[in-house]
């Protein structure tokens, strides 16, 4: 689906943009805004599904089709869009609330149909907009504002998640970095197959620990990293040197992509195997009937059915 | 009128099924009707499960409780039916001497049920004892030495015994077919009909042909010319049929029972013809049958799959339906048509999972938060569950709501044949409501004066949806004028679809009477045929059969029920769940009520007994306990 | 009866409800009660907010349209609401010439809307233009230089602006209590005991002392001499606080507004002192509060910790409670105590998460597939929240099955002093009903003569539950006499429940009169409210206000109604759930409705108007549609 | 609540086990109950807490408390269960569809609380008692008895995502070494801390390619092997060894403890934390009223909302 780049303007909406000054979101949005630009992808044929949070809204902000969906839940909607219409451009924007917390099953479940669409998540550490309670990637013993006493989970690394749940993009970013950022959401987009990007994201509002000045300090980017499989028998070695680099975290912590295999074939291939005119003729583009008369024949199916 | 009941049964696993499949082809050849229940445990191998058929001349939609001609391998299903034979039991004869205590598939309550039974009829609790009680009821024994004439098929074929151990429901329906007076051509070609082995083929026109003279006609049935096809149905078929009919192009699913097997269905014909109705052109396209992790992402991308044009389902039954119901909202507030089948099992929770019910019917008229549209149709027999999922998508893409289709288990399991010609499914017709592809801006939630917006695919324009209030570019709004005017919008098309939807096609009426008969899905069947019954006994009844709950359709149904001497509400839950919905809409409640909640079938004997009880005695709750 | 109508707005986040607590904290200690709404976006900052107080000598229970004093900070508040405002509007000098279309956070409908009224009376879109429109309407403009003050305050602090903003909250209180005639010591009592921070103290006692002299008294409120104790509450408070009294000792939530506030407040109280009664001895307990990964863990691990022994609840709204509803049926099939908080908000889906709605009631009426026995209740104020709660636990204690308790948001979020007496906590009593420690063996599901069987905890003997249908032991049953029986058995008790509490005790009546409102929730508050106006208007009603529905108090209902001359039903929600309830369960049809469905609450000016104008006119539904 | 060892048969309840002949889950109960009878746990004090699916019906067959929950959401219970009384040994069965599908978002969600409770998945492969669809643990490719074509999805790790998930201990058994699966049941249930227990079941009805002759050939106990995490300085070459041996599957599957660190807190020592009598005076043990007087003192908490 790749044209030449296209003005950035055509992909904002006349909405304002609500969240709060300083808000990661808008890094985001900027660089989101910038791939779908710099990739030319058409928005009648691009669609951006959001879960519910402060993250969710930003399906308002972007001039392509936006469907913000249900909390936890935009990565099943998001199957049964690329899966009607394998044409259509799919991303996931959400919050890590909303992917990581009650979203998780989908999360991973995804994983194991590599389906070719692109999750972004917003991690902030915090539940955004129920106003800050600690959301499953922020760590033990952090008392961010809204908490009334430390953080009593452990957090969930959504790089080794995604590597474990089957994703065959892997990769984290940062708000702040526009320009990492979206060229690894381009990447992301471009990359055949099921992509995590996960998005560092400061919450100046209520994630009073890792902020921009947290982060400034501890971020750096991959370098002399290769992580792309390229025959069967990379595989191996490039997804544990991935889990050991997903590791890291603390006063150092790694930005880039972590993993990339597209040798897996995606669910839209799969399906193409059992039914070899899918991905000409779709579900979301087959007539249906002609004039009210329906075309489907159960004929056959019928006859099988016969006793007499 | 010819109507003879026939029951099997064994453990789970053992192929009780495949023998009342075989059974009934064979007679459908011979020119007969059958109308059969399935009723088993929630359990792989080994618990008790049974066939119960009603074979006839003229088409049938129910069951009976008094059986004649009952058929035995083991000694549990002889412990658990004894009491509801009349003319023939089959029996294996190497069980005579098994006592029930010994018997450790069936559950504690049935035993000691049966043991007080017996104990209070004084019989020991032996199978000898059991056959010995049938023989002073006049019940004829039939002794049938399987594994002798399994060893002689396995010796003439040279296999062992175990290989073709499934031969022994041959063996049943061939012996049955003899007594039944039909010629064992028809158990024949059932045989090759069903079977795609060529090795059980053999083995099982063998064991046929050896089992056969075991009994002597008995019932005379004659064979009957049989002009135009006919087929053989069951709900789950019925639906997946008429999805694929009715063009469904993506349908989800997180297996369930009894639900699963509509999209395992599907799945295994999702290669299908298109064919062009003027040219006869033909093509193969596909259907994407999604197994889900769960039932809130099969709901969910069903959804996701209808906001791109592919007319799309999920089915499910109880638990699964619960998990749906945030979704269904999200639909609802986003015009979405998706259709929700949605298959009733004993409830609540996980309840009787094999068994059967109507208990989801005011659950399913409010399930999810808030107040969103959706068109609620209930299916009473097999042709009507083939139409009702045309039906439900014209219904979801014209209103542009959820549309919640409910199938009892009961049905979804129950095995017809039928007429082809009843499904008619040439003259049926797309409605797809009002689709554009938009030239310039699109609003997708654009004001209009019924109420209804042009909808255009994701693909075709630049939309927006949310499950927030919003404007009509699908923008959140919570400005409080677009609020009001937005949730009028959507409630008011459930208004205008009942000004459109003729009230006649949201309910059947049969017969005619001083009596009404309210009922609606799989108990319409049961009621049908005793209605027959009833009038040899002078009763005359007039059934009215609810088909769509919402919108409801009041003014007839009220029109209908105005100035009976009685009404006789007749469910399959405690809390007689219909009549409410009647009463709330008309304000008229039913005089006396049936009803049953034992995850078993109404048969047509319970509604002749109930409804004579209910003339006499005027008894307000009858409540009905067939079924084992 | 001194009825003042004071509004202050301004974005999300800039302080709005600290200003408005702060203030009627003041009053309160002047003796004036207090009743108070929030309205804000679900948007974390800059959205608009606003809070509507009204300010009495007697204890008030709504909201009113006719606002007296509107306190503003910056233009959008003024747009948004100088329609409503009648005596005083406070505003900030330097914004007079902002024009509507430069603010950008205010919603394009609403904008349209408001351009669209000025321009039909003639008045340029822009705060100059609107102080102008106000001034000819009479209403007094009081220009505030907030910044001005501030800066000095920063200035003798030797702070930044910045620093000490907000307290340009303070400043508005202090002129809004000058205004009303009231001791600026109040105000300096109010801000030290809500303040924890001593510069903040310092910079808004100092802010207070600047601002108090902007405006002159002009409506003479004199202190009122208070004898006992007033507490402020808010509708998640109380219910917190009723929860810990009556005892419960594990709460698990998924954040969700407006009920996250309810579980936040008992972790933050999570350690407790628990005092024996007669001996005053004390000692510090434990509530576990968990924050789960989503609302199907929530009520699942609830569950579990109920079937240990422990009060177990948790709090949601629609979203959350739709994805409850599974587990809510296997606590129904095992019979277990456990209490769903519900909050409702605006619906369906997503829709206006921070508003209010009433639409959930048939919803939780009819939870979760098939048929179980759950109570469900609704509070109408503060005091009833906090009692009902723990009413909520001894009744899922008694009858041992889920108790759903309904709360609106507009209670949930409402402010009001009321008298520390009322909560009248040392008269509650504790209901646990049948609770053993079995000696012996022990059946969980005994059948028993009142349908209630012997309830052991987890720990204590050895147990078995089951979703599936189950005999006495728990284990999985699919016996058909013992499914009739078990199933008829939780059903039951909801008679049990019927026959056990009083009517009376299931709806409250107020007043006398030929004319009936029913009502349940929130909209209790405006009515009354209401209805003293309507006395001075010679219209005497009768107020019924449900609270329990089921089981429903037929009986007494029935007796209410008949014979009235009009019944005319209020309700927050569209389709008029409670009245079809009282329809189903007495065949009385309301003869009138006052609806609102936009999310905001109902006014008793709304009331006030709607029923004289079904007095008059005999209008069948009056649609409500105030709030910003 | 380690005893003295109890005769196998006071663990074993009337009903009929109601598996297909040769099932795995035969060979789980047995272990079960030999792991239980071994460790002397009192039944009133131990709970089985099961899903939905064949597996699930353990909870009937075993005679301690028996909790036979909802699809999916066994661990749920079993939180809410063990957190309310932290006194009572809490012990998950549940099917492989049971936990890694439907209920996956609280197989991961668990492992950021650490609770101290033993998940035992009956890994067989297939829905079985939903007639043999694929469950998360097929691999794809694979066509078993009951699907109409090969599985389409991967097969997620149960292993591994435990790891990522943060489980404290992760062991993988065989149904049909019934001594190896109870001794790991017995170190999974001893072990303080959340403890994985992935095993391995043929299903003979349904599942005819990973049968007992399948496993018998390719099983192998770890050895040489220690997972024992001793301080904290082991974690990450422990946890790395752990990553790497769980990938291993196809000719050689090895069977064992994989990784086990004691020195996470556990949700109860978290909770003990904040208020200190929990565990000597949890939830489940507090009188809550004395003769119907309520106990519970809000006074202070009341003084709190006081204005005048
Ligand atoms: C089923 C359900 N539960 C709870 C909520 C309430 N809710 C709205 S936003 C949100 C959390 C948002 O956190 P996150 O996903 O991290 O997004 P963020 O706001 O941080 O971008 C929650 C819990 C909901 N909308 N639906
Ligand atoms: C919400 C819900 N969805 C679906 C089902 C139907 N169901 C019953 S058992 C089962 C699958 C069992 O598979 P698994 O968990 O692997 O257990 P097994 O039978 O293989 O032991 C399913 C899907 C259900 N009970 N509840
Ligand atoms: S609350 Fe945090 S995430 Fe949400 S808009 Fe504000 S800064 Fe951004
Ligand atoms: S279907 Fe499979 S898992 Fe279920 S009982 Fe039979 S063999 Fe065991
Ligand atoms: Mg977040
Ligand atoms: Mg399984």
């Amino acid at each position: 689906m790749a044209a030449s780049k296209i003005d950035i303007k055509l992909y904002k909406t006349q909405e304002w943009v609500d969240w709060c000054p300083g808000c990661g979101n808008f890094g985001i949005l900027n660089a989101e805004q910038m791939a779908l630009a710099e990739l030319g992808l058409d928005p009648k044929r691009t669609v951006i599904v959001s879960g519910i949070g402060c993250s969710g809204k930003i399906a308002h902000f972007i001039n392509v089709n936006g469907v913000h969906t249900l909390h936890g839940r935009a990565v099943a909607f998001a199957t049964g869009i690329k899966l009607a219409n394998p044409e259509l451009e799919v991303i996931v924007n959400a919050g890590d609330g909303d992917q990581l917390g009650i979203g998780v099953g989908h999360f991973v479940s995804v994983g194991r149909r590599n389906v070719d669409i692109t999750v972004i998540v917003h991690d902030n550490g915090v539940y955004g907009l129920t106003k800050g309670q600690a959301a499953p990637t922020l760590p033990r013993g952090v008392k961010t504002k809204a908490l009334p006493e430390p953080n009593i989970n452990d957090a969930i690394n959504p790089l080794l998640l995604a590597l474990a749940s089957g994703y065959t993009f892997v990769a984290r970013t940062y708000a702040y970095d526009v320009k990492h950022a979206k060229e690894t959401i381009k990447a992301a987009i471009t990359h055949k197959g099921l992509a995590l990007v996960d998005v560092l994201q400061p919450c100046p509002t209520y994630n009073n620990i890792n902020t921009k000045e947290w982060y400034d300090k501890r971020i750096y980017k991959l370098e002399n990293w290769d992580p792309v499989v390229k025959s069967e028998s990379e595989i191996e070695d490039k997804i544990t040197k991935a889990y050991l680099k997903a590791r890291e975290w603390g006063d150092k912590i790694p930005i880039g992509i972590f993993y990339q295999n597209e040798a897996v074939p995606t669910y839209e291939d799969r399906v193409e195997e059992r039914v070899s005119t899918y991905l000409k003729n779709p579900p979301a583009k087959q007539e249906i009937d002609k004039n009210g008369r329906f075309v489907t024949s159960i004929e056959n199916i019928v006859k099988n059915k016969r006793v007499v | 009128m010819v109507k003879i009941t026939w029951m099997i049964g064994g453990p789970q696993g053992s192929g009780v099924d495949t023998s009342a499949t075989v059974f009934g082809n064979a007679l459908a050849r011979a020119g007969y009707y059958i109308y059969g229940n399935r009723e088993y445990h929630s359990n792989i191998e080994g618990r008790h499960s049974y066939f119960n058929l009603t074979i006839s001349d003229k088409p049938m939609h129910s069951i009976s409780d008094d059986i004649n001609i009952l058929v035995t391998f083991e000694a549990e299903t002889i412990f658990q039916h004894f009491r509801e034979v009349h003319d023939y039991l089959f029996y294996n004869k190497a069980l005579e001497s098994t006592k029930l205590s010994t018997i450790n598939s069936i559950e504690r309550e049935t035993a000691e049920e049966i043991e007080a039974f017996l104990e209070s009829v004084n019989v020991p609790p032996t199978v000898e004892g059991v056959l010995g009680y049938l023989r002073g009821r006049g019940v004829k024994l039939i002794p049938v030495e399987y594994d002798k004439i399994l060893m002689a098929v396995a010796e003439e074929m040279k296999l062992s015994v175990a290989t073709i151990s499934r031969s022994r429901n041959i063996i049943a329906a061939a012996v049955s077919l003899r007594l039944l007076g039909l010629d064992k051509k028809y158990l024949a070609e059932a045989i090759r009909g069903l079977f795609k082995n060529d090795l059980f083929v053999k083995a099982n026109l063998l064991a046929a042909d050896k089992a056969y003279g075991l009994a002597e006609p008995a019932y005379g049935l004659k064979e009957i010319p049989v002009s135009g096809h006919r087929v053989q149905l069951d709900g789950n078929t019925a639906v997946a049929m008429g999805k694929i009919a009715g063009g469904v192009r993506f349908q989800s699913y997180y297996p369930i029972t009894p639900a699963s097997d509509e999209s395992v269905f599907i799945e295994a014909n999702q290669v299908v013809d298109a064919v062009d109705p003027d040219t006869k052109e033909s093509r193969k396209v596909g259907i994407v049958v999604l197994q889900t992790e769960d039932e809130l992402a099969a709901i969910n991308a069903s959804i996701g799959a209808a906001l791109t044009g592919a007319r799309a389902s999920t089915s499910t039954s109880g638990p699964g339906f619960s998990l749906m119901v945030e979704g269904l909202g999200w639909a609802g507030m986003n015009e979405v048509p998706v259709v929700v089948t949605y298959y009733m099992r004993g409830a609540p929770s996980t309840g009787l999972p094999t068994r059967s019910g109507q208990a989801d019917l005011l659950f399913s008229m409010h399930a999810g938060h808030g107040e969103f549209p959706k068109i609620v149709i209930a299916s009473g027999d097999h042709v009507e569950a083939f139409k009702d999922a045309i039906w439900a998508f014209n219904l979801a893409e014209r209103y542009q709501t959820p549309v919640i289709h409910l199938v009892d288990k009961s049905l979804a399991n129950a095995y017809s044949i039928i007429d082809e010609s009843e499904l008619d499914y040439s003259s049926m017709r797309a409605d797809r409501g009002k689709i554009v592809i938009p030239d310039g801006s699109y609003k997708r939630f654009q004001f209009t004066d019924d109420y209804i917006s042009p909808r255009a695919f994701i693909g075709n324009a630049v939309m927006h949806y949310t499950g927030d209030e919003h404007n009509e570019e699908g923008h959140i709004s919570e400005n409080s004028a677009n609020r009001i005017k937005m949730y009028e919008k959507r409630m008011k098309k459930l208004e205008l679809a009942d000004k459109e939807i003729p009230e006649e096609s949201r309910l059947n009426v049969f017969g005619e009477g001083d009596v009404a008969v309210i009922t609606w899905g799989s108990p319409k069947g049961a009621v049908m045929d005793a209605m027959e019954e009833l009038k040899q006994d002078g009763i005359s009844m007039q059934l009215i059969q609810l088909r769509m709950f919402n919108p409801f359709p009041r003014n007839l149904v009220t029109k209908l029920l105005k100035g009976k001497s009685k009404i006789i509400d007749v469910e399959n839950n405690y809390t007689a769940q219909a009549a409410s919905l009647v009463a709330s809409s008309t304000g008229i409640q039913p005089t006396n009520y049936i009803l049953k909640w034992n995850g078993r079938p109404i048969t047509r004997t319970e509604i002749r007994n109930a409804v004579k009880t209910i003339m006499e005695k005027d008894e307000k709750r009858v409540i009905l306990s067939g079924g084992q």
